[in-house]
Protein backbone atom coordinates (compact mmCIF):
# COMPACT_ATOMS: atom_id res chain seq x y z
CA UNK A 1 0.00 0.00 0.00
CA UNK A 2 1.11 3.58 -0.95
CA UNK A 3 -0.44 6.78 0.23
CA UNK A 4 -0.13 10.09 -1.26
CA UNK A 5 -1.37 13.24 0.23
CA UNK A 6 -2.11 16.65 -2.01
CA UNK A 7 -3.21 19.19 -0.09
CA UNK A 8 -5.37 21.96 -1.54
CA UNK A 9 -6.74 25.31 -0.45
CA UNK A 10 -10.29 23.85 1.27
CA UNK A 11 -8.96 20.28 1.15
CA UNK A 12 -6.95 17.58 1.02
CA UNK A 13 -6.60 14.46 -1.47
CA UNK A 14 -5.30 11.17 0.29
CA UNK A 15 -4.48 8.98 -2.70
CA UNK A 16 -4.26 4.82 -1.62
CA UNK A 17 -2.53 3.11 -4.00
CA UNK A 18 -2.71 -1.16 -3.11
CA UNK A 19 -3.90 -2.95 -0.89
CA UNK A 20 -5.16 -2.58 2.78
CA UNK A 21 -5.68 -5.01 5.48
CA UNK A 22 -4.19 -5.52 9.09
CA UNK A 23 -0.62 -5.05 8.12
CA UNK A 24 -0.78 -1.95 6.29
CA UNK A 25 -3.66 -0.09 7.81
CA UNK A 26 -1.84 1.30 10.88
CA UNK A 27 0.03 3.70 7.83
CA UNK A 28 -3.22 4.75 6.58
CA UNK A 29 -4.25 5.56 9.56
CA UNK A 30 -0.84 7.90 10.32
CA UNK A 31 -1.61 9.45 7.85
CA UNK A 32 -5.35 10.67 8.66
CA UNK A 33 -3.94 11.40 12.23
CA UNK A 34 -1.23 13.13 10.87
CA UNK A 35 -4.06 15.53 8.90
CA UNK A 36 -6.47 15.43 11.60
CA UNK A 37 -3.37 16.69 13.87
CA UNK A 38 -2.48 19.88 11.51
CA UNK A 39 -6.80 20.50 11.23
CA UNK A 40 -7.53 18.93 7.93
CA UNK A 41 -10.30 18.14 8.39
CA UNK A 42 -11.76 18.35 4.79
CA UNK A 43 -10.28 15.15 2.58
CA UNK A 44 -11.35 13.33 -0.22
CA UNK A 45 -9.80 10.12 -0.35
CA UNK A 46 -9.34 9.01 -3.91
CA UNK A 47 -10.18 5.20 -4.16
CA UNK A 48 -9.57 4.45 -7.53
CA UNK A 49 -6.47 2.41 -7.52
CA UNK A 50 -6.86 0.76 -4.02
CA UNK A 51 -6.83 -3.27 -5.46
CA UNK A 52 -8.13 -4.24 -1.75
CA UNK A 53 -9.77 -3.11 1.57
CA UNK A 54 -10.53 -5.16 4.45
CA UNK A 55 -12.36 -4.08 7.83
CA UNK A 56 -9.11 -3.14 8.82
CA UNK A 57 -9.31 -0.43 6.67
CA UNK A 58 -12.55 0.30 6.96
CA UNK A 59 -12.09 0.81 10.57
CA UNK A 60 -9.17 3.51 9.51
CA UNK A 61 -11.75 5.10 7.66
CA UNK A 62 -14.11 5.21 10.04
CA UNK A 63 -12.14 6.67 12.87
CA UNK A 64 -10.94 9.65 10.53
CA UNK A 65 -14.93 10.15 9.33
CA UNK A 66 -15.77 10.36 13.27
CA UNK A 67 -12.98 12.82 13.65
CA UNK A 68 -13.39 14.93 10.64
CA UNK A 69 -17.49 14.91 10.99
CA UNK A 70 -16.58 16.10 15.25
CA UNK A 71 -18.37 20.11 15.96
CA UNK A 72 -18.95 20.05 11.92
CA UNK A 73 -15.70 20.87 10.76
CA UNK A 74 -15.01 18.75 7.70
CA UNK A 75 -15.78 15.14 6.34
CA UNK A 76 -14.06 12.44 4.69
CA UNK A 77 -15.47 11.88 1.01
CA UNK A 78 -14.48 8.74 -1.16
CA UNK A 79 -14.25 9.04 -4.48
CA UNK A 80 -13.79 6.50 -7.16
CA UNK A 81 -14.62 3.15 -5.13
CA UNK A 82 -13.64 0.18 -7.19
CA UNK A 83 -16.66 -1.97 -7.50
CA UNK A 84 -15.49 -5.10 -5.26
CA UNK A 85 -14.53 -2.61 -2.28
CA UNK A 86 -18.09 -0.93 -2.94
CA UNK A 87 -20.20 -4.33 -2.55
CA UNK A 88 -17.81 -4.77 0.95
CA UNK A 89 -18.67 -1.00 1.90
CA UNK A 90 -22.30 -1.45 1.16
CA UNK A 91 -22.23 -4.49 3.52
CA UNK A 92 -20.76 -3.05 6.60
CA UNK A 93 -23.08 0.05 6.00
CA UNK A 94 -20.36 2.59 5.00
CA UNK A 95 -22.14 3.97 2.28
CA UNK A 96 -24.73 5.57 4.41
CA UNK A 97 -21.77 7.06 6.16
CA UNK A 98 -19.34 8.43 3.48
CA UNK A 99 -20.17 10.52 0.58
CA UNK A 100 -19.23 9.32 -2.99
CA UNK A 101 -18.05 10.79 -6.09
CA UNK A 102 -17.62 9.18 -9.26
CA UNK A 103 -15.30 11.89 -9.94
CA UNK A 104 -12.40 13.66 -8.55
CA UNK A 105 -13.34 17.13 -9.41
CA UNK A 106 -16.77 16.95 -8.26
CA UNK A 107 -15.06 15.90 -4.94
CA UNK A 108 -12.58 18.70 -4.68
CA UNK A 109 -15.33 20.90 -5.42
CA UNK A 110 -17.60 19.65 -2.91
CA UNK A 111 -15.22 21.03 0.00
CA UNK B 1 -9.64 -28.60 -19.08
CA UNK B 2 -13.08 -27.63 -17.91
CA UNK B 3 -12.78 -24.54 -15.53
CA UNK B 4 -14.40 -25.70 -12.40
CA UNK B 5 -14.49 -29.49 -12.77
CA UNK B 6 -11.57 -30.73 -11.32
CA UNK B 7 -12.12 -31.72 -8.04
CA UNK B 8 -8.95 -30.13 -5.52
CA UNK B 9 -7.44 -30.22 -1.72
CA UNK B 10 -4.50 -27.65 -0.74
CA UNK B 11 -3.00 -26.93 2.55
CA UNK B 12 -0.09 -24.64 3.27
CA UNK B 13 0.48 -23.31 6.30
CA UNK B 14 1.85 -19.39 7.28
CA UNK B 15 3.23 -18.00 10.48
CA UNK B 16 0.50 -16.23 12.34
CA UNK B 17 1.19 -12.52 11.12
CA UNK B 18 -0.21 -9.83 9.74
CA UNK B 19 2.57 -9.45 7.14
CA UNK B 20 1.26 -12.95 5.59
CA UNK B 21 -1.89 -12.00 5.09
CA UNK B 22 -1.03 -10.90 0.97
CA UNK B 23 -0.02 -14.25 1.02
CA UNK B 24 -3.10 -15.98 2.27
CA UNK B 25 -5.46 -14.09 -0.05
CA UNK B 26 -3.03 -15.09 -3.02
CA UNK B 27 -3.33 -18.57 -1.86
CA UNK B 28 -6.57 -18.65 -1.45
CA UNK B 29 -7.99 -16.34 -4.53
CA UNK B 30 -5.88 -18.57 -6.97
CA UNK B 31 -7.67 -21.75 -5.75
CA UNK B 32 -11.16 -19.79 -6.13
CA UNK B 33 -10.35 -19.18 -9.58
CA UNK B 34 -9.17 -22.57 -10.39
CA UNK B 35 -12.52 -23.42 -8.77
CA UNK B 36 -14.30 -21.41 -11.38
CA UNK B 37 -15.68 -18.77 -9.09
CA UNK B 38 -16.08 -15.09 -10.65
CA UNK B 39 -14.04 -12.01 -9.86
CA UNK B 40 -16.40 -11.16 -7.54
CA UNK B 41 -17.09 -14.30 -5.88
CA UNK B 42 -13.14 -14.50 -5.57
CA UNK B 43 -12.65 -11.66 -4.33
CA UNK B 44 -15.30 -12.14 -1.63
CA UNK B 45 -13.45 -15.52 -0.68
CA UNK B 46 -10.23 -13.76 -0.33
CA UNK B 47 -11.92 -11.28 1.97
CA UNK B 48 -13.75 -13.55 4.23
CA UNK B 49 -10.33 -15.55 4.94
CA UNK B 50 -8.21 -12.73 5.51
CA UNK B 51 -10.65 -11.16 8.21
CA UNK B 52 -10.68 -14.87 9.85
CA UNK B 53 -6.69 -14.90 9.42
CA UNK B 54 -6.80 -11.51 11.21
CA UNK B 55 -9.13 -12.61 14.05
CA UNK B 56 -6.87 -15.53 14.66
CA UNK B 57 -3.79 -13.47 14.81
CA UNK B 58 -5.08 -10.45 16.78
CA UNK B 59 -7.71 -12.11 18.95
CA UNK B 60 -6.47 -15.99 19.20
CA UNK B 61 -2.51 -16.13 19.19
CA UNK B 62 -3.10 -12.16 20.62
CA UNK B 63 1.01 -11.51 19.71
CA UNK B 64 2.00 -14.73 20.46
CA UNK B 65 3.82 -16.46 18.00
CA UNK B 66 1.79 -20.03 16.55
CA UNK B 67 0.96 -20.81 12.70
CA UNK B 68 -2.64 -20.71 10.70
CA UNK B 69 -3.16 -23.82 8.69
CA UNK B 70 -5.30 -23.19 5.49
CA UNK B 71 -6.90 -25.72 3.61
CA UNK B 72 -9.10 -25.23 0.35
CA UNK B 73 -11.29 -28.12 -0.86
CA UNK B 74 -12.88 -27.52 -4.00
CA UNK B 75 -15.41 -30.73 -4.81
CA UNK B 76 -17.24 -29.63 -7.58
CA UNK B 77 -19.93 -27.57 -6.00
CA UNK B 78 -18.72 -25.97 -3.01
CA UNK B 79 -15.05 -24.67 -1.54
CA UNK B 80 -14.54 -24.88 2.16
CA UNK B 81 -11.86 -23.45 3.77
CA UNK B 82 -10.37 -24.62 6.90
CA UNK B 83 -8.31 -22.95 9.27
CA UNK B 84 -6.54 -24.26 12.02
CA UNK B 85 -4.89 -22.34 14.50
CA UNK B 86 -3.03 -24.13 17.67
CA UNK B 87 -3.88 -20.15 19.54
CA UNK B 88 -4.83 -20.56 23.28
CA UNK B 89 -7.68 -18.11 23.17
CA UNK B 90 -11.33 -18.75 21.75
CA UNK B 91 -14.21 -17.24 22.05
CA UNK B 92 -18.61 -18.10 21.53
CA UNK B 93 -18.84 -16.56 18.56
CA UNK B 94 -22.78 -16.97 19.07
CA UNK B 95 -22.27 -14.46 21.65
CA UNK B 96 -20.66 -11.49 19.51
CA UNK B 97 -22.76 -9.47 18.78
CA UNK B 98 -23.93 -8.35 15.28
CA UNK B 99 -22.87 -4.74 14.25
CA UNK B 100 -25.82 -1.98 13.62
CA UNK B 101 -24.67 -1.51 10.00
CA UNK B 102 -27.59 0.95 9.75
CA UNK B 103 -26.43 3.01 12.48
CA UNK B 104 -25.71 6.83 11.74
CA UNK B 105 -22.03 7.29 12.51
CA UNK B 106 -22.52 8.55 16.70
CA UNK B 107 -23.61 4.95 17.46
CA UNK B 108 -21.33 2.86 14.87
CA UNK B 109 -18.37 1.12 17.06
CA UNK B 110 -15.32 0.81 16.15
CA UNK B 111 -14.72 -2.80 14.95
CA UNK B 112 -16.89 -6.05 15.13
CA UNK B 113 -17.32 -6.31 11.55
CA UNK B 114 -14.83 -8.90 10.77
CA UNK B 115 -16.99 -11.58 11.85
CA UNK B 116 -20.17 -9.89 10.53
CA UNK B 117 -18.50 -9.76 6.92
CA UNK B 118 -17.27 -13.60 6.70
CA UNK B 119 -20.98 -14.55 7.31
CA UNK B 120 -21.78 -12.19 3.90
CA UNK B 121 -19.39 -12.63 2.20
CA UNK B 122 -19.77 -16.69 2.92
CA UNK B 123 -22.43 -19.42 2.75
CA UNK B 124 -21.41 -20.82 5.87
CA UNK B 125 -19.29 -19.64 8.57
CA UNK B 126 -18.57 -22.58 11.41
CA UNK B 127 -16.31 -21.92 14.56
CA UNK B 128 -15.25 -25.49 16.59
CA UNK B 129 -12.46 -24.22 19.44
CA UNK B 130 -10.80 -26.42 21.25
CA UNK B 131 -8.04 -26.70 24.17
CA UNK B 132 -5.35 -27.62 21.34
CA UNK B 133 -6.85 -24.96 18.72
CA UNK B 134 -9.43 -24.18 17.25
CA UNK B 135 -10.77 -24.93 13.54
CA UNK B 136 -12.52 -22.47 11.26
CA UNK B 137 -14.84 -23.45 8.11
CA UNK B 138 -15.91 -20.98 5.36
CA UNK B 139 -18.09 -22.19 2.52
CA UNK B 140 -18.84 -21.14 -0.52
CA UNK B 141 -21.14 -22.68 -2.82
CA UNK B 142 -20.62 -21.48 -6.62
CA UNK B 143 -22.98 -19.27 -7.92
CA UNK B 144 -25.16 -20.83 -11.07
CA UNK B 145 -23.37 -19.39 -14.59
CA UNK B 146 -25.17 -16.90 -16.11
CA UNK C 1 -18.28 26.56 -30.05
CA UNK C 2 -19.88 24.86 -26.29
CA UNK C 3 -19.68 26.23 -23.09
CA UNK C 4 -20.28 24.38 -19.96
CA UNK C 5 -20.28 25.31 -16.66
CA UNK C 6 -20.45 23.11 -13.21
CA UNK C 7 -20.40 25.47 -9.96
CA UNK C 8 -18.83 24.38 -7.26
CA UNK C 9 -18.53 25.57 -3.51
CA UNK C 10 -15.29 27.67 -4.00
CA UNK C 11 -15.40 27.86 -7.63
CA UNK C 12 -17.10 27.53 -11.02
CA UNK C 13 -15.44 25.54 -13.96
CA UNK C 14 -15.83 26.83 -17.36
CA UNK C 15 -15.58 24.23 -20.43
CA UNK C 16 -15.37 26.01 -23.71
CA UNK C 17 -15.38 23.09 -26.28
CA UNK C 18 -14.57 24.78 -30.10
CA UNK C 19 -13.65 27.87 -31.45
CA UNK C 20 -13.69 31.23 -29.89
CA UNK C 21 -14.11 33.98 -32.62
CA UNK C 22 -15.49 37.12 -32.99
CA UNK C 23 -18.88 34.94 -33.56
CA UNK C 24 -18.85 32.85 -31.00
CA UNK C 25 -16.94 35.37 -28.57
CA UNK C 26 -20.51 37.13 -27.23
CA UNK C 27 -21.76 33.33 -25.98
CA UNK C 28 -18.91 32.91 -24.09
CA UNK C 29 -19.09 36.39 -22.38
CA UNK C 30 -22.66 35.85 -21.51
CA UNK C 31 -21.56 33.05 -19.24
CA UNK C 32 -19.02 35.60 -17.40
CA UNK C 33 -21.58 38.15 -16.94
CA UNK C 34 -23.90 35.48 -15.34
CA UNK C 35 -21.55 34.24 -13.09
CA UNK C 36 -20.25 37.70 -12.33
CA UNK C 37 -24.24 38.88 -11.94
CA UNK C 38 -24.57 36.08 -9.75
CA UNK C 39 -21.24 36.95 -7.85
CA UNK C 40 -18.80 33.71 -8.44
CA UNK C 41 -15.65 35.36 -8.69
CA UNK C 42 -13.80 32.13 -8.59
CA UNK C 43 -13.56 30.52 -11.80
CA UNK C 44 -11.43 28.03 -13.76
CA UNK C 45 -11.80 27.77 -17.13
CA UNK C 46 -10.65 24.36 -19.01
CA UNK C 47 -9.16 24.94 -22.20
CA UNK C 48 -8.36 21.66 -23.17
CA UNK C 49 -10.65 21.55 -26.20
CA UNK C 50 -10.30 25.12 -27.04
CA UNK C 51 -9.44 24.79 -31.18
CA UNK C 52 -8.94 28.24 -31.70
CA UNK C 53 -9.36 31.18 -29.81
CA UNK C 54 -9.10 35.12 -31.83
CA UNK C 55 -8.29 38.13 -29.86
CA UNK C 56 -12.50 38.07 -29.20
CA UNK C 57 -12.02 35.44 -26.88
CA UNK C 58 -9.08 37.04 -25.32
CA UNK C 59 -10.98 40.14 -24.84
CA UNK C 60 -13.59 38.16 -23.04
CA UNK C 61 -11.07 36.94 -20.80
CA UNK C 62 -9.49 39.85 -19.86
CA UNK C 63 -12.99 41.32 -19.09
CA UNK C 64 -13.89 38.62 -17.07
CA UNK C 65 -10.07 38.62 -15.12
CA UNK C 66 -10.58 42.37 -14.25
CA UNK C 67 -14.05 41.79 -12.87
CA UNK C 68 -12.96 38.71 -11.23
CA UNK C 69 -10.03 40.51 -9.29
CA UNK C 70 -11.96 43.81 -8.52
CA UNK C 71 -11.78 44.12 -4.55
CA UNK C 72 -9.64 40.59 -4.60
CA UNK C 73 -13.18 39.05 -4.59
CA UNK C 74 -11.70 36.12 -7.50
CA UNK C 75 -9.64 35.31 -9.83
CA UNK C 76 -10.32 33.61 -13.17
CA UNK C 77 -7.75 30.59 -13.68
CA UNK C 78 -6.78 28.98 -17.40
CA UNK C 79 -6.16 25.17 -17.08
CA UNK C 80 -4.58 22.67 -19.59
CA UNK C 81 -4.17 25.62 -22.22
CA UNK C 82 -3.30 23.86 -25.62
CA UNK C 83 0.02 24.96 -27.10
CA UNK C 84 -1.20 26.98 -30.09
CA UNK C 85 -3.51 28.55 -27.87
CA UNK C 86 -0.86 28.95 -25.81
CA UNK C 87 1.11 30.97 -27.86
CA UNK C 88 -1.20 33.20 -28.90
CA UNK C 89 -1.84 33.94 -25.47
CA UNK C 90 1.57 34.60 -24.72
CA UNK C 91 2.06 37.05 -27.51
CA UNK C 92 -0.72 38.93 -26.46
CA UNK C 93 0.65 39.24 -23.16
CA UNK C 94 -2.15 37.50 -21.30
CA UNK C 95 0.29 34.57 -19.34
CA UNK C 96 1.84 37.60 -16.96
CA UNK C 97 -2.49 37.72 -16.21
CA UNK C 98 -3.57 34.45 -16.11
CA UNK C 99 -2.48 32.02 -13.85
CA UNK C 100 -1.95 28.58 -15.09
CA UNK C 101 -2.58 25.06 -14.13
CA UNK C 102 -1.60 21.86 -15.82
CA UNK C 103 -4.36 19.32 -14.16
CA UNK C 104 -8.11 20.60 -13.51
CA UNK C 105 -7.67 19.44 -9.92
CA UNK C 106 -5.01 21.68 -8.67
CA UNK C 107 -6.95 24.50 -11.01
CA UNK C 108 -10.06 23.59 -8.67
CA UNK C 109 -7.96 23.23 -5.64
CA UNK C 110 -6.18 26.35 -6.01
CA UNK C 111 -9.55 28.06 -4.97
CA UNK D 1 3.98 14.89 -54.95
CA UNK D 2 6.51 17.05 -52.77
CA UNK D 3 4.88 18.87 -50.46
CA UNK D 4 5.03 22.62 -51.01
CA UNK D 5 6.51 22.27 -54.16
CA UNK D 6 3.60 23.28 -56.13
CA UNK D 7 3.06 26.94 -56.74
CA UNK D 8 -0.84 28.04 -56.47
CA UNK D 9 -3.28 30.90 -56.46
CA UNK D 10 -6.88 30.18 -55.03
CA UNK D 11 -9.54 33.17 -54.67
CA UNK D 12 -12.76 33.45 -52.93
CA UNK D 13 -15.53 35.83 -51.69
CA UNK D 14 -17.57 35.70 -48.80
CA UNK D 15 -20.24 37.98 -47.02
CA UNK D 16 -18.91 40.19 -44.50
CA UNK D 17 -20.30 38.53 -41.59
CA UNK D 18 -19.14 37.25 -38.20
CA UNK D 19 -20.42 33.59 -39.01
CA UNK D 20 -18.01 33.25 -42.09
CA UNK D 21 -15.11 33.24 -40.31
CA UNK D 22 -14.93 29.52 -39.80
CA UNK D 23 -15.16 29.21 -43.61
CA UNK D 24 -12.58 31.76 -44.10
CA UNK D 25 -10.02 29.79 -41.32
CA UNK D 26 -10.49 26.20 -43.26
CA UNK D 27 -10.03 28.02 -46.65
CA UNK D 28 -6.07 29.49 -45.61
CA UNK D 29 -5.49 26.77 -43.29
CA UNK D 30 -5.49 24.42 -46.42
CA UNK D 31 -3.99 26.50 -48.22
CA UNK D 32 -0.92 26.88 -46.17
CA UNK D 33 -1.05 23.17 -45.32
CA UNK D 34 -1.09 22.80 -49.09
CA UNK D 35 2.28 25.01 -49.26
CA UNK D 36 3.59 22.86 -46.29
CA UNK D 37 3.38 25.00 -43.62
CA UNK D 38 3.99 23.20 -39.78
CA UNK D 39 0.73 22.77 -38.09
CA UNK D 40 1.99 26.18 -35.47
CA UNK D 41 2.29 28.46 -38.82
CA UNK D 42 -1.00 27.29 -40.24
CA UNK D 43 -2.67 28.36 -36.96
CA UNK D 44 -1.21 31.55 -37.18
CA UNK D 45 -2.03 32.12 -40.89
CA UNK D 46 -5.61 31.43 -39.93
CA UNK D 47 -5.54 34.02 -36.90
CA UNK D 48 -3.70 36.59 -38.34
CA UNK D 49 -6.51 36.34 -41.35
CA UNK D 50 -8.87 35.92 -38.52
CA UNK D 51 -8.06 39.08 -37.03
CA UNK D 52 -7.94 40.80 -40.38
CA UNK D 53 -11.64 39.95 -41.20
CA UNK D 54 -12.99 40.72 -37.92
CA UNK D 55 -11.65 44.04 -38.52
CA UNK D 56 -13.08 44.64 -42.26
CA UNK D 57 -16.44 43.29 -40.68
CA UNK D 58 -16.34 45.56 -37.31
CA UNK D 59 -14.57 48.70 -38.57
CA UNK D 60 -14.44 49.08 -42.43
CA UNK D 61 -17.88 47.34 -42.84
CA UNK D 62 -19.26 48.30 -39.55
CA UNK D 63 -22.36 46.66 -39.85
CA UNK D 64 -23.40 47.47 -43.55
CA UNK D 65 -23.14 44.26 -46.21
CA UNK D 66 -20.26 44.08 -48.17
CA UNK D 67 -18.07 40.72 -49.40
CA UNK D 68 -14.32 40.23 -48.33
CA UNK D 69 -12.65 38.91 -51.28
CA UNK D 70 -9.26 36.61 -50.16
CA UNK D 71 -6.68 35.52 -52.72
CA UNK D 72 -4.28 33.37 -51.52
CA UNK D 73 -1.01 33.01 -53.28
CA UNK D 74 1.64 30.45 -52.95
CA UNK D 75 5.09 30.71 -54.93
CA UNK D 76 7.15 28.55 -53.42
CA UNK D 77 8.90 30.44 -50.61
CA UNK D 78 6.07 32.88 -48.83
CA UNK D 79 2.42 32.89 -48.61
CA UNK D 80 0.44 36.23 -49.70
CA UNK D 81 -2.80 36.87 -48.24
CA UNK D 82 -4.86 39.50 -50.20
CA UNK D 83 -8.28 40.51 -48.02
CA UNK D 84 -9.85 43.06 -50.37
CA UNK D 85 -12.97 45.31 -48.84
CA UNK D 86 -15.22 47.59 -50.77
CA UNK D 87 -16.39 48.67 -47.57
CA UNK D 88 -16.88 52.82 -46.76
CA UNK D 89 -14.43 53.17 -43.86
CA UNK D 90 -10.60 53.12 -43.56
CA UNK D 91 -7.81 54.28 -41.52
CA UNK D 92 -4.07 54.81 -41.24
CA UNK D 93 -2.95 51.70 -39.68
CA UNK D 94 0.31 53.84 -38.46
CA UNK D 95 -1.28 55.85 -36.22
CA UNK D 96 -2.75 52.57 -34.33
CA UNK D 97 -1.15 52.76 -31.20
CA UNK D 98 0.87 49.33 -30.52
CA UNK D 99 -0.61 47.77 -26.99
CA UNK D 100 1.60 47.41 -24.01
CA UNK D 101 1.66 43.64 -23.57
CA UNK D 102 3.29 44.25 -20.38
CA UNK D 103 1.09 46.24 -18.49
CA UNK D 104 -0.78 44.36 -15.27
CA UNK D 105 -4.39 44.23 -15.62
CA UNK D 106 -5.39 47.40 -14.36
CA UNK D 107 -3.34 48.68 -17.14
CA UNK D 108 -4.74 46.42 -19.92
CA UNK D 109 -7.06 47.95 -22.71
CA UNK D 110 -10.07 46.03 -23.85
CA UNK D 111 -9.27 45.44 -27.50
CA UNK D 112 -6.55 46.37 -29.36
CA UNK D 113 -4.78 43.47 -30.40
CA UNK D 114 -5.92 42.32 -33.72
CA UNK D 115 -3.54 44.17 -35.49
CA UNK D 116 -0.22 43.33 -33.03
CA UNK D 117 -1.30 39.96 -33.44
CA UNK D 118 -1.69 39.73 -36.84
CA UNK D 119 2.19 41.28 -37.05
CA UNK D 120 3.54 38.86 -34.90
CA UNK D 121 1.60 36.32 -36.68
CA UNK D 122 3.10 37.25 -39.85
CA UNK D 123 6.24 38.13 -41.80
CA UNK D 124 4.60 41.00 -43.23
CA UNK D 125 1.38 43.35 -42.61
CA UNK D 126 0.71 46.04 -45.88
CA UNK D 127 -2.71 48.44 -45.71
CA UNK D 128 -3.66 50.05 -48.54
CA UNK D 129 -6.69 52.15 -47.76
CA UNK D 130 -8.34 53.31 -51.15
CA UNK D 131 -11.96 55.28 -51.27
CA UNK D 132 -13.13 52.16 -53.84
CA UNK D 133 -11.97 49.70 -50.95
CA UNK D 134 -9.05 48.69 -48.90
CA UNK D 135 -6.60 45.88 -49.53
CA UNK D 136 -4.70 44.06 -47.00
CA UNK D 137 -1.58 42.01 -47.87
CA UNK D 138 -0.99 39.41 -45.06
CA UNK D 139 3.01 37.26 -46.00
CA UNK D 140 4.46 34.51 -44.56
CA UNK D 141 7.42 32.98 -45.34
CA UNK D 142 8.47 29.06 -45.02
CA UNK D 143 10.32 28.61 -41.77
CA UNK D 144 13.28 26.45 -42.88
CA UNK D 145 12.52 22.52 -42.76
CA UNK D 146 14.41 21.01 -39.42
N1 LIG E 1 -10.49 -16.10 16.40
C1 LIG E 1 -10.93 -15.43 17.48
N2 LIG E 1 -10.50 -15.77 18.72
C2 LIG E 1 -10.95 -15.14 19.79
N3 LIG E 1 -11.82 -14.13 19.77
C3 LIG E 1 -12.29 -13.74 18.57
C4 LIG E 1 -11.87 -14.37 17.38
N4 LIG E 1 -12.53 -13.78 16.33
C5 LIG E 1 -13.29 -12.82 16.87
N5 LIG E 1 -13.16 -12.81 18.20
C6 LIG E 1 -13.89 -11.91 19.13
O1 LIG E 1 -15.05 -11.46 18.45
C7 LIG E 1 -15.03 -10.02 18.37
C8 LIG E 1 -15.63 -9.56 17.04
O2 LIG E 1 -14.77 -9.92 16.02
P1 LIG E 1 -14.87 -9.18 14.62
O3 LIG E 1 -16.28 -9.18 14.22
O4 LIG E 1 -13.90 -9.78 13.70
O5 LIG E 1 -14.45 -7.68 14.92
P2 LIG E 1 -13.10 -7.07 15.48
O6 LIG E 1 -12.03 -8.07 15.25
O7 LIG E 1 -12.93 -5.84 14.67
O8 LIG E 1 -13.35 -6.78 16.94
C9 LIG E 1 -13.60 -9.64 18.58
O9 LIG E 1 -13.46 -8.37 19.12
C10 LIG E 1 -13.10 -10.70 19.52
O10 LIG E 1 -13.43 -10.36 20.85
N1 LIG F 1 -10.02 47.33 -41.36
C1 LIG F 1 -10.12 48.41 -40.57
N2 LIG F 1 -10.83 49.48 -40.97
C2 LIG F 1 -10.95 50.56 -40.17
N3 LIG F 1 -10.37 50.64 -38.96
C3 LIG F 1 -9.66 49.60 -38.51
C4 LIG F 1 -9.49 48.44 -39.29
N4 LIG F 1 -8.73 47.59 -38.58
C5 LIG F 1 -8.43 48.20 -37.43
N5 LIG F 1 -8.99 49.42 -37.36
C6 LIG F 1 -8.82 50.38 -36.27
O1 LIG F 1 -7.67 50.02 -35.52
C7 LIG F 1 -8.02 49.76 -34.17
C8 LIG F 1 -7.17 48.65 -33.62
O2 LIG F 1 -7.53 47.45 -34.24
P1 LIG F 1 -7.17 46.06 -33.59
O3 LIG F 1 -5.74 46.10 -33.20
O4 LIG F 1 -7.60 44.99 -34.46
O5 LIG F 1 -8.00 46.03 -32.24
P2 LIG F 1 -9.60 46.07 -32.00
O6 LIG F 1 -10.25 45.66 -33.26
O7 LIG F 1 -9.78 45.11 -30.90
O8 LIG F 1 -9.90 47.47 -31.58
C9 LIG F 1 -9.49 49.47 -34.20
O9 LIG F 1 -10.10 49.79 -32.97
C10 LIG F 1 -9.98 50.37 -35.32
O10 LIG F 1 -10.18 51.67 -34.84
Amino acid sequence: MEVNVKEYKHCVLVTIQGRVDSATAPKLNEVFEDLLNRGRFKIVVDMSNVEYMSSAGFRVLLSAQRACRRYHRGEVVLALVPPRVLEALELAGFTKIFRRFDNLLDAIGYF
Amino acid sequence: MSVGGDIFSLQRSWPARFDFLDEIRTFVGQAAERAGFSEQAVYAIQMATDEACSNVIEHAYRGESGNIEIRVDWDGLQLTITLQDTARYSFDMKKIAQPDVNAPLSKRKAGGLGIYLMKKLMDEVQYLPSPQGNTLILRKRKEKAV
